[in-house]
């Protein structure tokens, strides 16, 4: 079955009405780097590429992860442990169960017959594959670039090739692909050839140089801004940029115009209780 | 066209719709979006004067009835509240509700003091927390004399600014509790908090939904014991406005909790039915009400159901 | 198939679906017309002594979230419900709880007799009613003294047939009065009636919606209050067995609220949403529940929040 | 426009989910015989014929009573004075406002291009002109048996000759068409031409006996049992009959096969608190 098949839905319907967990199985799970792991679960979230989901331990807590795949019956998350609910998740087995809700937010365009360039950075590539691959669904002409500090922290890469995506690495230490960053890789590509869309997921700096990169060669681009989610779905206004829009809901994924828009983008987010963190 | 425009306490708004506390209300980003959306001034999530966490999430979520959540009154403390508050006052010129909390009767005083000197327009006091003195954790908003209390310390303390205190439901007589605010000196009353708690379980996790297993509900499911609070509230104290609370859905809500005696209408949940859309919605429908009604002025109908 | 049968006070029931008390339970034909659609048991109207009218209409109405009704506990008195009764009994093997309600404490003697001659298989005794003696006419759900005396007069008076008191979730602490019911002789507890009372307008008519002003809410928007309730009192009533009601609007819900400690499960208002469908579209979702599961029979997991 | 575009909807939905009452006006009202009186309103219920609707007099009382019209935008009802509700409303103006709520209750079965006869007694000529005109946009051929005490108290008769049905009258004593009751015109035209529905509204009675005549002769036949009721959407349960069927929602039109089922059926009704009334 075709991603776009169970996925793509309407851009104006960012959440169901109820809004309760429901039960997953974690149906299997591996490494996919040095502390990141894709943890898959049956069944769907009927979520469109970009948009996130919350994924509940119980009596632990509840954490915003973007969906890696939501087709052909599985759910993928790929995610980074970098704090305690994290790291708690990765103790979890096969067959252990968690709460999932949503999906929610705006999510990336899929476009048909197009050539479209993704850069992701860190657990930001799985999305964009999800992306990536409505667009080849879509008869469109993928790259996908992958950027990581280096070889051990690349993830995605051979997925990325088995699934078609012309692939492109950068490490910073040379282990793996070029040697420095995904936007030199991008820089070149927007100079050699004609690209109709720019889609990047990854640390926020970068994003903000490839939207401003691709708004001076007047390339239409997609961001994705993380900001910290509580409720998910519009209410606890923990996730609004300095626009006052609610990342939760406008984005994550925005258009590079709107994201340069925020004077907090790839400057500063906030914390749990609101209290300014730079990037 | 007939305009919106109410006066509470002295101050002006351009339409009664005012933003409940506690939603949407992180930072004066999200307080000034409310009220380009429309809403006529905004309330702040719940000041104290310390930095205090909250519950770890799940803290919230919604079903077509109604909406439970069990936030913990998370907040950074006063250095980002008086921050929060300057940065609002540069971003609109509406008129803003302080909503304060503590968790000791003594402790009202300094939060007053200092949220009192922002000169909000008016400041909302909190009194659903639970009082961590009292005998059994119960909300100051559950006992007259702890709720008189408060009152009277924050009237002391916040200067010449007008105080609504903000009520439960989930007490004996709400009317008694209006009444001995008010004689210790509440301009304004606002009704309803949250109902119950209540509690809602995931079967197959078995595991409460909310992280601090009971919540209190908010949204439509609750708009009848809203109507009959504020209702009752008017008809023991005429005199004083109320900021008229709890699942208002639609512009015909907000009508009739203002007929019921409300003078402002907070709106929370809405937000989670109807989005960004939510302020223009309901101020559209209450206009095309107000357009075809005997009414000039949308003030004309506070109350309208006790005059018959 | 695992089968979906429970004992309640010694009592089969072949699921634990009951009707709830007020609902399709003015005559035997009405009730026995539930049992054929698959209810496990029914519970009749509140039965008077005498004949008491009701309010005029309307009495009831309902929205998308919840539902409203002030009937008046109308009913025809002792004479009709002997008949009733009798006539029920003939056209259903089901278990039959006969609901019973009086005006002042020392009634509920007269009624509690009449009524257990009758042999119902559990009598369910509705305290919700506002004492017209008491001074401020609190029901006697509100007051220890008068839910344990009501108890005491129906236990003395009804013969060997098990008793289930029915509370009100507006009170204080509704584990109070479930700990005097049960000190004073209540086999079981019945939870919850409607909450508030709320009230509703019609903003056109400028008038209350239901004819007595202010009615009691049931339907979804209670469901949570309904759960906490029934947790709490299995919490500290762990061997008296509850009947779980309030807002149970499908399968899970209703399995849900056992969990929490429900062993029978009130169903009313759902069947405003799911009409006569109700009873088998939520025992097939309990089945197919408790087939996938861990559990052999469905009383095992009564409760089962509270084994963890 | 026809009467059915605006009214026949689907079988099976009895009532919103919303059943607070509306507001609505009084446009005009006009005598329609002594102590029958028809009240016009204008909107809509979005009723079918047979069904019924709830009318509020606030802080009066609230009854139930059949849509008699309900398209061009208007809804009409036609009332008999017999107690306070009545009485109360007929002391009201144009202008005045009531409350409604429905339209509830299963309706009559609608035919095209077939020969349909109706029987009505008292006010529910009323409900049944509107169900002919169903009929008669669908290219049946209606015949409208009127029947009343005597002539002061015939209604709808000249409307429905006007429509075009073919009307026939029965009298008690004789003073409009021909002498005694509507059974006997139907009967003789059973018995004389092929007529393929028969549907009633009127006193239980006369309702019985022509369900008897039609299932005799096997012609499909429709009757309306009116019962006590309260809510009208199926939950105080005022208004089932002997089988534990709510009229409300299974009825008030039930095929006479069925209304044969019910032992109260021309039999006994209840009253307020389900108190036992004999027809
Ligand atoms: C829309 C969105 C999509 C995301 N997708 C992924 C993904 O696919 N894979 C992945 O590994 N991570 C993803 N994240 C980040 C993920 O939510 C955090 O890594 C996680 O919450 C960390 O929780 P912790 O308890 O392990 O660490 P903590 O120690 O609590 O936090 C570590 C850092 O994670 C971030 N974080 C913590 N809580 C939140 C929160 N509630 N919302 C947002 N950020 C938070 C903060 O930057 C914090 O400094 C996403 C975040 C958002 C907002
Ligand atoms: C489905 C249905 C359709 C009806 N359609 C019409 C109609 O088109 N025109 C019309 O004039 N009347 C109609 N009626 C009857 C109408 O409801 C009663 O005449 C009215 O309720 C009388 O109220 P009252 O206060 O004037 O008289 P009351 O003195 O209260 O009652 C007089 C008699 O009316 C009947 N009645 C009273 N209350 C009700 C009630 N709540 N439900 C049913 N019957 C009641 C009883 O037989 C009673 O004996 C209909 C009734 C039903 C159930
Ligand atoms: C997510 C959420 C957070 C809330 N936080 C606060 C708060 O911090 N302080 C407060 O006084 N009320 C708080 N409330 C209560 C609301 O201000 C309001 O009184 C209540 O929700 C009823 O109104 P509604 O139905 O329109 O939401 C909160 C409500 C919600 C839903
Ligand atoms: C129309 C109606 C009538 C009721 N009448 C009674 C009654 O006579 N006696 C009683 O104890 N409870 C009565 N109740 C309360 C219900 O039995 C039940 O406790 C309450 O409605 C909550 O359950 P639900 O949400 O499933 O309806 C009535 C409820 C409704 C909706
Ligand atoms: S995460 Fe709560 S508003 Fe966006
Ligand atoms: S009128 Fe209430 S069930 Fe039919």
């Amino acid at each position: 079955m075709g991603c776009c098949n169970s996925g793509c839905g309407d851009k104006n319907i960012h959440h169901d009405i109820n809004t309760e967990p429901r039960a997953f199985v974690i149906d299997r799970m591996w490494d996919e780097a040095e502390n990141i792991k894709t943890f898959v679960f049956k069944g769907t979230l009927h979520s469109k590429p970009g948009q996130f989901c919350m994924l509940w331990l119980p009596e632990f807590d509840e954490k915003p992860f973007s969906i890696a795949r939501d087709y052909d019956g599985e759910i993928w998350l790929t995610i980074c442990k970098v704090g305690p609910a994290t790291t708690q998740l990765f103790k979890m087995k096969p067959g252990d169960r968690v709460g999932l809700r949503g999906s929610f937010g705006n999510g990336f365009s899929t476009v048909a017959n197009k050539k479209v360039v993704l850069v992701g950075g860190g657990y930001g590539t799985a999305p964009l594959h999800f992306t990536g691959k409505c667009h080849q669904d879509s008869g469109s002409d993928v790259t996908m670039i992958i950027g990581a500090r280096s070889k051990n922290l690349l993830i995605w890469e051979k997925k990325s090739e088995e699934t078609g995506f012309r692939t492109l690495i950068a490490t910073n230490d040379g282990s793996a692909g070029v040697e420095g960053f995904t936007t030199h890789i991008l820089e070149k590509l927007l100079h050699e050839e004609k690209i109709d869309l720019v889609q990047t997921c990854g640390p926020e700096k970068m994003m903000k140089a490839i939207a401003e990169m691709c708004m001076k060669k007047n390339i239409p681009c997609e961001v994705s801004v993380e900001r910290y989610m509580k409720c998910g779905f519009g209410i606890c206004g923990q996730c609004v940029v300095e626009t006052g829009e609610k990342m939760c809901q406008t984005g994550p994924v925005v258009s590079a115009e709107r994201a340069m828009t925020f004077s907090d983008f790839g400057v500063f987010h906030r914390g749990a209780e609101g209290q300014r963190k730079d990037w | 066209m007939k305009n919106l425009n109410v006066a509470f306490c002295g101050v002006d708004f351009e339409n009664p719709l005012v933003l409940a506390s506690g939603v949407l209300g992180v930072t004066a980003a999200s307080l000034a979006h409310v009220i380009e959306l429309g809403a006529g001034g905004i309330t702040t999530k719940s000041m104290w004067r310390d930095p205090h966490p909250g519950h770890p999430n799940p803290t919230m979520f919604g079903t077509k009835e109604y909406f439970m959540n069990a936030v913990g009154l998370s907040d950074a403390g006063l250095v980002k509240g008086v921050q929060t508050m300057k940065e609002l006052r540069e971003r609109t010129s509406a008129p803003i509700i302080a909503n304060i909390v503590a968790g000791k009767v003594e402790d009202f005083g300094a939060i007053a003091e200092s949220i009192g000197e922002l000169k909000p327009d008016v400041v909302e006091v909190n009194i659903s927390c639970p009082n961590v003195e009292s005998e059994f954790g119960k909300p100051f908003a559950c006992s007259r004399v702890d709720a008189a209390n408060v009152t009277k310390l924050v009237r002391d303390n916040v200067g010449n600014i007008p105080i609504s205190v903000k009520l439960s439901p989930n007490v004996e007589s709400i009317v008694d509790i209006a009444q001995s605010v008010v004689d210790a000196g509440a301009n304004a009353i606002t009704a309803i908090n949250t109902v119950g708690p209540g509690m809602r379980w995931n079967i197959d996790l078995r595991t409460p939904i909310l992280s601090n297993k009971v919540g209190g509900v908010s949204g439509p499911a609750i708009f009848p014991i809203a109507v009959k609070s504020v209702y009752d509230i008017h008809k023991a104290l005429p005199n004083t406005p109320i900021i008229a609370t709890g699942g208002v859905n639609s512009g015909r809500d907000a009508l009739e909790i203002m007929m019921a005696g409300g003078t402002l209408v907070g709106v929370g949940t809405a937000i989670y039915y109807h989005g960004d859309a939510t302020w223009k919605k309901f101020t559209d429908e209450m206009s095309a009400w107000l357009e075809q009604s005997e009414f000039d002025n949308l003030s004309d109908i506070i109350g309208l159901f006790h005059k018959k």
